[in-house]
């Protein structure tokens, strides 16, 4: 299928829609918002991206492999970020005394936090585009270790 | 018996809990007992403690932080649930 | 730098990694399988160094991100945790080593593996939990992983039967998490051990709002551990999965809800409650009503994995029962009776797993004769089956005695003739298996053994039920100060 | 009449209750696998509306930190049903896809129907 009026818009709104997305993952520690709301933002974004122009050339971009592998390094950064602490000598997973926090307020602050909002961003995503593609192959035929 | 039961059940479940919202604290309390717990720290030093003045990100990603490993977990396992259901069938050992 | 104080969370955060690399690794099935089985050889490791430790300097708390309780989350590893931690590690261990091994049984393999790997953290996470909404998260993981290696399998039958566990699961999840904002309204703390002492004031002012709490715990957690009236997903879901997740999820899963509702017990609402509240007849009542129900149910069943799934129903009764009579033989039988019964499913699982992978036959009118093709599996199942029954010598006698004494200890005569009557129910069920599979008329030639890997975990398993049939006494001062915590 | 005030005051706490119970009656009652996964989540919005809710307090903002701002809702709700939330999708996620699987295997939602059709075959 292809449709004209689909294409240009999605083309001209995509972009707004991820920057947007980036803002709440970016903001996650100054107002509302986070690792899972900023995630789903972008994860919608892409799933909008596929039910529009052709699945295949969706597949051909992003396909398993490559959300795969942004979940797991997504939650692989969240449970290295813990083992940071073990390093410093405090415990698993500690963010005062081991990362900089920044002065309150301010976009580079609160150490731990924003590195885990972004990993979670890349882990939501991809968790989400690839719930969808799974869901959407899953009612075919074809079967096959993925 | 079997339209009744189910009416039966719900009925139960509804008293027991209309009678329960009766008897909770006073909604928007301000001193309520869910208040006087850990509330204060959180709201009063999670600045310092964490840098982030979003004191519910403060909350999930560094007083709770482990909590927010087992949530990036479940969605994990839910992806591969999914995935391992839908190309489960087909091989037959 | 990595002190033995680190050990509780690196036995979690370990699981969880490999998990998540595992599905990375996917097109390099060995590594994923070193990876597999390494990381079940760690967390033995850690779990013995823990038990150790709790055994020589008491209760370990670990307080994640240096934050301690109140505000922060805590590990509460005490005696019950590293009991628990070393019974889950070890069995696990032993049904990776099989599932490694045995004939593959699902497609997406590396999936597979990390699904086991989650459930396992998640089990880990749930014993050593000090924190109520931290072991609800730990309950959802493993609620989801436990549902995913049902439907693995992909058959028709395994797909409807997780499908109705899912909901059930679901709804028990729910339930808990009801309980856990009821709980939360009139204490404002989530640290089980604060919430407890907070709960000394205000439960007489909020009698109602415990009540209910405890009233949705009890549905959410008793759902999930199949508890007698909310047992119906277990029979379906136990049967149709694949030989590891059988054994994984009837001989160590569904027990860790029942330890996470004990832990909950004594660290939260105290086991006052259980004197004051009718909590402890009901208890009673339906794990008496499990152990016959399950028993009745499993002796009607043909289908093998059927029956053995009935009788952990019975199983769970039996553990439920222990904890509920609250004498200190009768909890020390309850806490034999989950690490006993674990060995002795996990056996049977696995030796009827490989029965039906090397025959087909999942009947008990198909196995004639089998016994002589499959010499060892089947000395494995009747040595299992002995021990099911409680026989003097395997270990399944050490936990039935104590739990008879126990119910003695508390004047309940009945229960001790309960637990007499149930054991000759199980004989019933067991020996048309045994008996047919001995004296049947030949079977077809073409069966054979399995391989000596996968016969391994077989003999192992056989051995310890000897072993602690006639030597109980390894693990008692462990099994001791766990029944303390609860007895106190 | 008492009790009417009270559970007046308490309105936020008894809708969410309601809904609770509508959800647990449309699980009971429907059989449309679809319809009961959405009672699910209805039960668990229901749930979460209700924890939300503990956390307000008379007048409170949201507890973002920003100067001028004196009094705060209860931020640790909120927080824990973020995590709720994540796992009722997960949980939604995979029921779906049991349900397109279901779907292709038996060739109905009804879940008498599927229990009908698998009955026959097995006794």
């Amino acid at each position: 299928m292809h449709d004209l009026i689909l294409e240009v818009v999605n083309r001209l709104l995509l972009p707004f829609i991820q920057l947007f997305g980036m803002y709440i993952l970016f903001h996650g520690h100054l107002s509302p918002g986070g690792g899972f709301s900023g995630g789903a933002v972008i994860g919608a974004s892409l799933i909008l991206y596929s039910l529009t122009f052709r699945f295949a050339k969706v597949k051909h971009r992003m396909d398993h492999d490559t959300s795969v592998f942004f979940e797991a390094a997504g939650a692989l950064i969240y449970v290295g970020i813990g083992f940071v602490g073990l390093f410093f000598g405090y415990n698993y997973l500690t963010n005062r005394g081991v990362f900089p926090l920044g002065v309150p307020g301010q976009l580079w602050s609160s150490g731990m936090i924003l590195v885990i909002t972004l990993a979670l961003g890349a882990k939501v995503s991809g968790t989400i585009l690839s719930l969808f593609q799974e869901l959407l192959e899953g009612g075919s035929d074809e079967h096959g270790t993925p | 018996m079997k339209k009744v039961l189910p009416v039966l059940v719900l009925a139960a479940i509804g008293v027991l809990l209309v009678l329960t919202v009766a008897e909770m604290p006073t909604f928007g309390d301000s001193y309520a007992p869910a208040h006087r717990g850990v509330m204060d720290k959180y709201l009063q030093d999670s600045a310092v403690d964490t840098g982030a003045i979003n004191t519910i990100a403060a909350i999930i990603l560094d007083y709770r932080a482990y909590d927010t490993l087992g949530e990036a977990t479940v969605l994990f396992v839910a992806v591969l649930a999914v995935t391992a259901a839908l190309h489960g069938g087909g091989h037959h050992a | 730098m990595f002190s033995i104080s680190h050990a509780p969370i690196l036995m979690v955060v370990t699981l969880l990694m490999t998990a998540f690399v595992v599905p990375l690794v996917r097109k390099n099935m060995r590594l994923a399988k070193g990876l597999f089985l390494g990381a079940g050889l760690i967390v033995v490791a850690l779990a013995v160094l823990i038990t150790l430790e709790v055994l020589q300097s008491g209760t370990m708390i670990y307080a994640v991100g240096e934050w301690s309780a109140p505000h922060g989350i805590e590990l509460v590893v005490d005696a019950f945790a590293a009991y628990a931690s070393l019974v889950v590690s070890v069995i696990s261990f032993i049904i990776y080593w099989f599932i490694v091994f045995a004939p593959r049984e699902v497609n997406y393999e590396a999936g597979y593996y990390a699904l086991i790997l989650l459930l396992s953290a998640a089990m880990h996470g749930i014993v050593m939990a000090g924190d109520i909404f931290n072991l609800f998260v730990f309950v959802e993981i493993s609620s989801l992983a436990a549902v995913a290696i049902i439907a693995v399998k992909g058959t028709k039958e395994s797909i409807e039967a997780s499908f109705r566990y899912l909901m059930l699961s679901a709804l028990g999840s729910g339930g808990l998490l009801f309980s856990i904002a009821l709980l939360f309204m009139i204490t404002g703390h989530l640290n089980m051990g604060y919430m407890r002492v907070a709960l000394a004031t205000t439960a007489g002012q909020y009698p109602l709002n415990l009540l209910t709490a405890l009233a949705f715990m009890v549905i959410g957690l008793g759902v999930k551990s199949a508890l007698f009236p909310l047992h119906i997903w277990l029979p379906d879901a136990h049967a149709n999965a694949p030989t590891g997740s059988s054994a994984l999820l009837s001989g160590l899963v569904v027990k860790v809800y029942v330890i996470a509702f004990m832990r909950i017990a004594y660290m939260l609402l105290g086991m006052d409650l259980f004197y004051i509240l009718p909590l402890r007849q009901i208890l009673l009542v339906l794990a008496a009503l499990a152990i016959i129900a399950g028993s009745v149910f499993a002796i009607v069943q043909d289908n093998i994995k059927r029956l053995l799934a009935f009788s952990t129903v019975a199983q769970v009764g039996y553990i439920f029962l222990g904890f509920s009579l609250l004498t200190a033989r009768a909890v020390e039988g309850a806490i034999w009776h989950i690490l006993i019964h674990a060995i002795m499913k996990t056996l049977l699982f696995l030796a009827v797993g490989v029965v039906i992978q090397q025959s087909g036959y999942k009947k008990i009118s198909q196995v004639h004769g089998l016994a002589r093709r499959m010499p060892l599996t089947f000395a494995c199942i009747t040595l299992g089956a002995l021990s099911m029954v409680g026989i003097p010598g395997t270990a399944g006698f050490i936990s039935k005695l104590y739990l008879a004494l126990g119910a003695l200890d508390a004047g309940l005569v009945i229960f001790a003739v309960l637990i007499l009557i149930s054991s000759l129910l199980s004989a019933i069920y067991y020996f048309p298996l045994i008996i047919t599979a001995y004296f049947g008329h030949d079977a077809s030639p073409d069966v054979k053994e399995p391989s000596l890997a996968v016969r391994l975990p077989l003999v192992i398993l056989s051995l310890a039920i000897l072993f602690y049939g006639l030597m109980p006494s390894m693990l008692l001062p462990l099994v001791r100060q766990t029944a303390l915590l609860i007895t106190r | 009449m008492a009790l009417l005030e009270r559970l007046y005051t308490n309105i936020y706490y008894l809708v969410a209750v309601v809904l609770f119970v509508i959800g647990f009656h449309t699980m009971l009652t429907h059989k449309n696998l679809i319809k009961k996964l959405m009672a699910l989540n209805i039960m668990d919005t229901a749930i979460f509306l209700f924890f939300v809710a503990i956390g307000y307090r008379q007048g409170g903002q949201a507890p973002i930190l920003v100067p001028g701002v004196e009094k705060f809702v209860n931020p640790i709700p909120s927080a824990l049903i973020l995590t709720g939330i994540v796992i009722s999708v997960s949980f939604t996620a995979f029921a779906l896809a049991l349900v397109v699987l279901l779907y292709k295997h038996y060739g109905t939602l009804d879940s008498d129907e599927i229990i009908a059709i698998r009955g026959k075959k097995h006794v």
